[in-house]
């Protein structure tokens, strides 16, 4: 049965269930497929706040988006074109979401009536045309895999969890993808469960030609692979790549990485990832609380490690008298915040961008601090990279901001050659020969020399040290020094960075200017409103603290500057407090990163809402 | 000695107390306590079998965490309650460094507390010092957790109503597997213990009694002045009865889990009858009930070493975790980092 | 029931366990131990003898934590670690109310280890709930200061290689007053547990195993299922000697400071012999003992109440000074209070 | 012996010595003689570093400086006219604060070879010409006090440590004061050590006397009393003033006051000062760290106390977690943070501004709070009753910014009228009807709802709560309103506060614009250039967010605005960030207080170095 082959540019699609129903790893298969397949892709899963919600409950339902194309993808998409719909509460959930028109395949076995019921549906949206404006394709899927599997040693239950595979291989086959990858990793994974091996494999095929047989679809549709760069690719989430930059570090600096960290949402996965890579050397401490952790962390900076610390707002909170201890004891150091909702517990699972000011200046005293923020996931590996670098050169902390939306949303990272990594070794001061403890060399840095170093014993602390000779100074104008050289070695670090690169027109009267995890939404508005014809700059901060050495005069040379970000006005204000100039903004703090239509609305209505 | 004890093998130049002072002015009040303790730590390095710049001094705030300066070895003086954290590190990073935290009962046991317990439920290997002067000495007097009920300070004018901790018993609680007590003013004893610390694998707990004569003049008196001494403390060696006095006269026996002193004068018992201490047993009920001395102004402040037990050390399992892996998967570098997982490649 | 316990006196109107129970959705895994202990205490909180609206329950961060939002009385979900310190302000704001803190072993035992050690040593009068499920739940997966040594986990690949806590040792260190064990699937004991914490003048802790069935699902299982438990656990009850076994046959009795299990069948030994639980021996030494029945897999786990003693507590020794300065020097007033000190006078 | 009186309208003493030496006694007697004389004044404390360093080190010098006069007093004043030196370190370290030709009181008995040395003198400077310039005046206290107490039971010991009252009585005789006070306190003071007081009031009868009979002193001095308002009077340090105002607020809202605390230099005095109010019903918490403190602060907030609590800045850094959860829970708090040194544990005794951008910003999430700052040791009884009224008033942790400066330095403070102060009683929410815990006031506040009364139960925490109900709430759009909510409740405050007030010239080219403890310092310098002929304006932030209504009109009224303060430009981020306008800075960061001098030249400067 021939059906019609529809070629797209660029699909969003979304898996939506139970937490039981395993979206996550449905998404991820997909994902990995579509990777290899040579598409561009974003993805970005979203789970329920609870560990294990109630089946069928409305808060529940778990998610996993993904978007991919045969140009860049920057983003996880705004509107799903397809939705896969595994009960009644994951329909009601993603519905708002869908674009018009979207394709939303539903496994009409799960409404039933508990279902409707628990998802607060009076009467069956597949029943009434609540659902007029959709393509529905209604499957019995849990019929259908029970069928498929009829006759194995599988248990009821079993049978059920395997329907989630028969979803996925009918989603292979409506997007013509190939199913030997998650054949392959079914056979990996399961292969000391042979059965439910065997229920898996069998599921996936039927689901797969299932689309085939069917009437219900007519037409089939095919993305082709992107034009990417050259070279090999492995798909990360943000937490992933920030470990991999830091093992990676590590081994460029020719130091042991160590990990001092305590759980927290949505930073735990870094120090899961890194917990792994025992034969790199790396040392993971859990530490009884934030504060032990960095406080550790440290301690191994001063004994000679690439130190780390990673944590997400509340801990950062907590950790702040100590990252002053790193300031004035001028140790290098590598914090990791990831992002979450606040203040306070505030909404854990949810992405936000309001530790900006906190960052900065969080601390007690004058303690300036690096801050960086990463702008995509595989831009993570970049950016705690750059972290490491930076803290050893200059000898001090540098706080890494990245959010929840990069720690769990993934792209494909390409990998870097090895050799293409920049020599970020620093050696250690051996000679005692003229060796104080707050030397300074032509960066400001002071010399590292480690407990072990014979000759070179001294002591630090977070007293205020003389200069140069780094006992205890009560002396007023050495404090003065001190403060001021502290800020200087900042300043220095503008040096060390790329300046602020605009992308769009020249001759645009509208900069946009974002930072951290919003690049991608920001990046696809403003093509969007290039394409309808508008002229528009983009400029995305990377680096906030110091600002690029160019940040000021860009700034300066555009009529309007809009600043989007996930809080209400962090970067606004030290972009007016730096440079003096008036900034639109635009504010959410909804949890949720920004739609590329939100940026859009707002671009074209500070460009004076006309459209061209 | 137990086998859970290092013992320096290396050949190292002799050093000499000398060798471990600073040229920093001292900066304590006059008379303060912790100058003995200072100058047994730089007596008793010497002999640790290590070479001095692979001692680590690592404290927190307070008068008593001052001690890092004056040691001539690497030192870090960190933030309040912290040190053990920061030496946590510090020992991780590089087990082969000798990590010595010397901290306060404000600093250990109050802002500390939580650090303070997990190191001895670790068990990482760190020496301990707690400067136990029942006060806030840098802050200028408060009472702190182990200043007694009712004590009249700065921040309680009508006196405490905070019950206080006893140090050793939160260690014991903890996991801790070596514990002992000294006075700042027995200058062998305080060398004895720091030598004993100095040679244990494992988080090594030393409460030594020190007098603040600014804040708390005396508080420690009974058992350091000569006319008292010898009636209110009980020194514990191992194999050795608990037996105590001017003249020895004095003993303690356990009668079921309650410690009595009993006069070894009238008769009625003799050195057979008494609790013989042994630091090495490996059920640390009696070493509770050591640390529980305290709290009965009947029974004599025991000073030794409570109790020393064998548990592998954290930073050595961290160790051969890593080498077990390492064997296990070979060493990683920067191509197997990358290849880690799905690849693909784009040509 | 001993004289350190308060009785309520008031005639209240009569609740059930409904009054106590929200309209919030309960939004624990299906299946997790949580949910029987939030049971029991709506099943116990009418026989507290106290309006529900003088009880506040206050809690920190983790699955456990989320215990307030389900008792239809006050309460106070705060940050994690910090329960006892919030629920201290409670008490001493207003002594009058009944105030719990639910908390996970992650909770109370790790970030928030030190505020719980200061609770139990200044004794103020909180009923601690230790949710002690050895594992971080609502992070997905971390090993807890209570994981077993070894344990893997997602931060924990290759096992962990800490050691964990024994919770009723460090209360006991720390100088608790009262202790208990009890079980999330033993409704009836666990009401009984709940019951006599209500009672305690004094920090009561309470440590109750509970199943996390999703991430360290089976940890308590021995001590819970039908078939193991009788063979597993020990009831502690006061003036009884220590039997356990499907039929009574064991028993545990003391060899020195060493419990040993005993049959009871071979003749050799009888009840007499055994070990009689004195809840109110005023020698903690035998809880200590009993604390510690969980190191060794030979012994049984206890549940009852460890033991209870009598001390002062906090909150109410607060009062007494307070009412003692007003008795002495008259209750102050803003005229008091601004000629308090020289003061002189411009014409 | 009649001798020549001098009229001079104000002075600047210091006394100097060892910790050992008695001078912060010394120079509180004397302040206290001074104030009762009728005198206004201000003072300031400079301890060493050390508890008691030993005797005779530079390093252990203390000292205690006066200022007071017939006029308006300010600031303890820049240099002092006479110095009282004890010994050769107090001499070292003070000659080079004080005026030329100042009056230097030695005690020369204490200029022998060993003091010489420890000071590091290498010649005796009495003896050289090094002090030249100035009017040496030696005195042989030591020993001129042993003389007078020849035949007492005293021991040498006991003797030589009267020396300070011997120089007291010395210094009353000098500046013509009465001894009445101080012989009262003796006898108070000493009442069980009768030879004791008896020694000492004989030293100072003889300092007296010695004054009047000896041919060193040609001159005395008169300070007449200065046009003080009418009314009743009380010396005040900014921590006891604090205290004072925290007890006033907790009296006339009707609510107990409760103090969670750690002790930190240098806001201990607050915690000490408090915990002497028990018949106040003031209950103190010492906890067990400063996180323990303000847990249980707001604890006690939620139990319906006046919640306080106090510390300095690594103290606030720890803090910070638990303060988003007060801005979360809209529980009413007051925060008293003392700056000091940092960053870290910094100069810990010495003063600094630096902590107003962590006050403002030092928190995970959108976290606003009201920010206070005092300006004189007597305004902090003000400020903290204020910082009480707004908490209460609009159910919002409130920051109160003093320093170590205002903490230790003290001046009259004018008692008010018990019934002249504002009532700031909140009524707790008693009726069931229609209540819920997120209810909003005409204010934005919610309802304070305590434990204990029936009907209202109900649960607040950490996460995000859906307005007016008050149950957990992850919805994306409430979390936006939430946080929008919170920021507008600090707008509020701004209908409710002072406007910027503005003094000296209306038509002045330059507004010198300053905040907290630098004001007497700020004012001098602007009086001193005014009486130079300048035309200059000042304004002080005693209000800082929200900054007052009227704050960027009176900023703009100006050509060129100067921001001096204690560290390195936070105010003038604010005001750059807030304004847009470009700002002056003067910035001073060694743990000391300006010197009305230094703002006087840079005022000068900015306005174009012309000396009119
Ligand atoms: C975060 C923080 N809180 C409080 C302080 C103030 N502080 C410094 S030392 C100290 C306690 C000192 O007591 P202890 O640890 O017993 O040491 P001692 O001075 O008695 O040797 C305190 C409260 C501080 N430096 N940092
Ligand atoms: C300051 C801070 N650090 C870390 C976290 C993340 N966190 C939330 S709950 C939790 C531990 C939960 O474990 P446990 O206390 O045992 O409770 P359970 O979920 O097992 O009941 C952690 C680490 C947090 N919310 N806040
Ligand atoms: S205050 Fe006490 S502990 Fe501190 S240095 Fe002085 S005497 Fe020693
Ligand atoms: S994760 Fe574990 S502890 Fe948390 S709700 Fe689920 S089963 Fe219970
Ligand atoms: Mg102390
Ligand atoms: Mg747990």
């Amino acid at each position: 049965m021939g059906k019609e082959i529809q070629i797209l540019e660029d699909v969003t699609v979304r898996f939506a269930g139970d937490s039981g129903d395993g979206m996550q790893l449905t998404g991820s298969q997909f994902t990995n497929t579509t990777a290899i397949f040579g598409n561009d892709l974003s993805t970005l899963p979203d789970y329920p706040a609870e560990i294990r919600a109630p089946a069928g409950t409305l808060y529940g339902v778990s998610g996993f988006q993904l978007h991919f194309g045969s140009t860049e993808i920057k983003s996880p998409g705004d509107s799903p074109d397809v939705l896969i719909a595994m009960n009644p509460a994951a329909l009601k959930v993603n519905l708002k979401d869908l674009k018009s028109n979207a394709i939303i395949i539903v496994n009409t076995n799960a409404f039933d009536q508990k279902n409707l019921k628990l998802a607060q549906y009076e009467v069956n949206p597949l029943e009434d045309d609540s659902l007029k404006g959709y393509t529905v394709i209604p499957v019995a899927l849990t019929q259908l895999t029970a069928n498929a599997l009829e006759g194995t040693q599988l248990s009821n239950k079993e049978i059920g969890r395997s329907k989630n595979f028969f979803a996925l291989g009918l989603m292979y086959w409506l997007y013509n993808r190939p199913i030997e990858a998650t054949l392959a990793w079914i056979d990996d994974k399961f292969k000391n469960k042979p059965e439910i091996l065997e229920g898996n494999k069998k599921a996936l095929l039927a689901g797969y030609y299932y689309g085939e047989n069917t009437e219900l679809f007519t037409t089939r549709y095919q993305v082709e692979p992107a034009k990417l760069e050259k070279g090999f690719y492995r798909n990360v989430s943000g937490n992933e790549a920030v470990a991999i930059g830091m093992v990676a570090a590590a081994i460029k600096a020719n130091l042991p990485l160590f990990l001092g960290s305590y759980p927290i949402t949505p930073a735990s996965e870094i120090l899961h990832e890194l917990s792994r890579y025992k034969s790199y050397g790396v040392k993971t401490f859990q530490a009884e609380d934030e504060i032990g952790a960095i406080c550790a962390s440290i301690g191994a900076s001063f004994a000679g490690s690439l130190a780390l610390t990673t944590t997400s707002g509340p801990g950062l909170a907590l950790k702040t008298e100590a990252i002053g201890l790193a300031v004035i004891t001028e140790l290098p150091l590598v914090i990791v915040n990831v992002q979450r909702g606040g203040p306070s517990t505030g909404l854990p699972t949810k992405t936000e961008q309001a530790d900006l000011l906190q960052s900065m200046f969080g601390r007690n005293g004058e303690a300036p601090v690096v801050v960086l923020a990463a702008s995509t996931p595989a831009d993570c590996f970049e950016m705690a990279y750059e972290a490491s670098r930076i803290a050893l050169k200059f000898m001090i902390p540098v706080i890494l901001l990245t959010d929840g939306y990069l720690a769990n949303g993934s792209e494909p990272w390409k990998i870097p050659a090895t050799d293409q990594l920049k020599d970020i070794s620093v050696p250690f001061r051996t000679e005692k020969e003229g060796f104080y403890p707050y030397l300074r060399d032509e960066n400001l840095s002071r010399p590292w020399a480690i407990p072990g170093t014979p000759g070179l014993e001294h002591r630090i602390g977070g007293l205020e040290k003389a200069n140069i000779y780094g006992t205890v100074s009560y002396d007023p104008d050495n404090h003065e020094v001190m403060c001021k050289l502290r800020t200087e070695k900042i300043s220095k670090v503008v040096n060390d960075i790329p300046d602020l690169e605009v992308t769009g027109d020249e001759d645009a009267e509208l900069l946009v200017v974002g930072w951290g995890g919003t690049y991608g939404s920001i990046a696809d508005a403003v093509n969007r409103v290039r394409k309808q014809g508008h002229k528009v700059a983009q400029a995305h901060f990377k680096y906030l603290n110091p600002f690029p050495k160019n940040a000021g005069e860009v700034l300066k040379r555009y009529k309007k500057v809009l600043v989007p970000e996930l809080n209400l006005g962090q970067l606004s204000h030290l972009i007016r407090s730096e440079f003096l100039i008036e900034v639109e903004q635009l504010n959410k703090i909804k949890g949720l990163p920004f739609k590329a239509v939100e940026v859009e609305k707002k671009i074209i209505e500070t460009l004076g809402g006309k459209n061209v | 000695m137990s086998n859970n004890e290092v013992i320096a093998t290396q050949n190292l130049p002799k050093l000499t107390a000398k060798d471990f002072t600073t040229g920093q002015d001292v900066r304590w009040c006059p008379g303060c306590g912790d100058y003995s303790i200072l100058a047994q730590m730089q007596r008793s390095a010497p002999d640790f079998g290590m070479e001095k710049e692979k001692i680590v001094y690592v404290s927190g705030i307070g008068c008593s965490s001052r001690f890092p300066y004056y040691m001539d070895t690497y030192g870090f003086h960190g933030i309040h309650g912290r040190a053990p954290a920061i030496a946590s590190g510090v020992k991780l990073a590089n087990p082969e460094l000798m990590v010595w935290v010397a901290t306060g009962d404000g600093d250990l046991l109050s802002i500390g507390g939580n650090h303070f317990i997990h190191a001895c439920r670790r068990n990482i290997d760190l020496k301990i010092m707690l400067f136990n002067n029942r006060i806030y000495g840098l802050t200028k007097g408060q009472y702190s957790p182990t200043s007694e009920k009712g004590k009249k300070t700065k921040s309680t004018p009508f006196g405490s109503v905070d019950y206080p901790f006893n140090p050793t018993s939160v260690a014991i609680g903890s996991g801790a597997t070596f514990i002992a007590r000294s006075l700042d003013r027995d200058a062998k004893h305080l060398q004895q213990m720091m030598s004993r610390a100095s040679k244990h694998v494992g988080t090594a707990f030393v409460e030594i009694l020190q007098n603040c004569n600014i804040f708390n003049d005396g508080a420690f008196e009974l058992y350091t002045e000569k006319d008292t001494k010898a009636d209110n403390v009980v020194v514990l060696e191992h194999g050795k009865p608990l037996v105590f006095g001017k003249n020895n006269e004095k003993g303690i026996r356990l009668h079921g889990f309650t410690p009595e002193v009993v006069s070894l004068e009238d008769g009625k018992y003799s050195l057979e009858d008494l609790w013989v201490h042994d630091e090495f047993d490996t059920n640390p009920t009696r070493a509770y009930i050591l640390s529980r001395f305290s709290e009965y102004p009947e029974l004599p402040m025991p000073i030794g070493v409570l109790m020393q037990v064998h548990r592998s050390s954290y930073e050595l399992d961290v160790e051969t975790q890593i080498s077990t892996v390492k064997e296990k998967r070979g060493e990683g570098d920067l191509k197997s980092l990358f290849f880690d997982g799905n690849t693909w490649e784009v040509a």
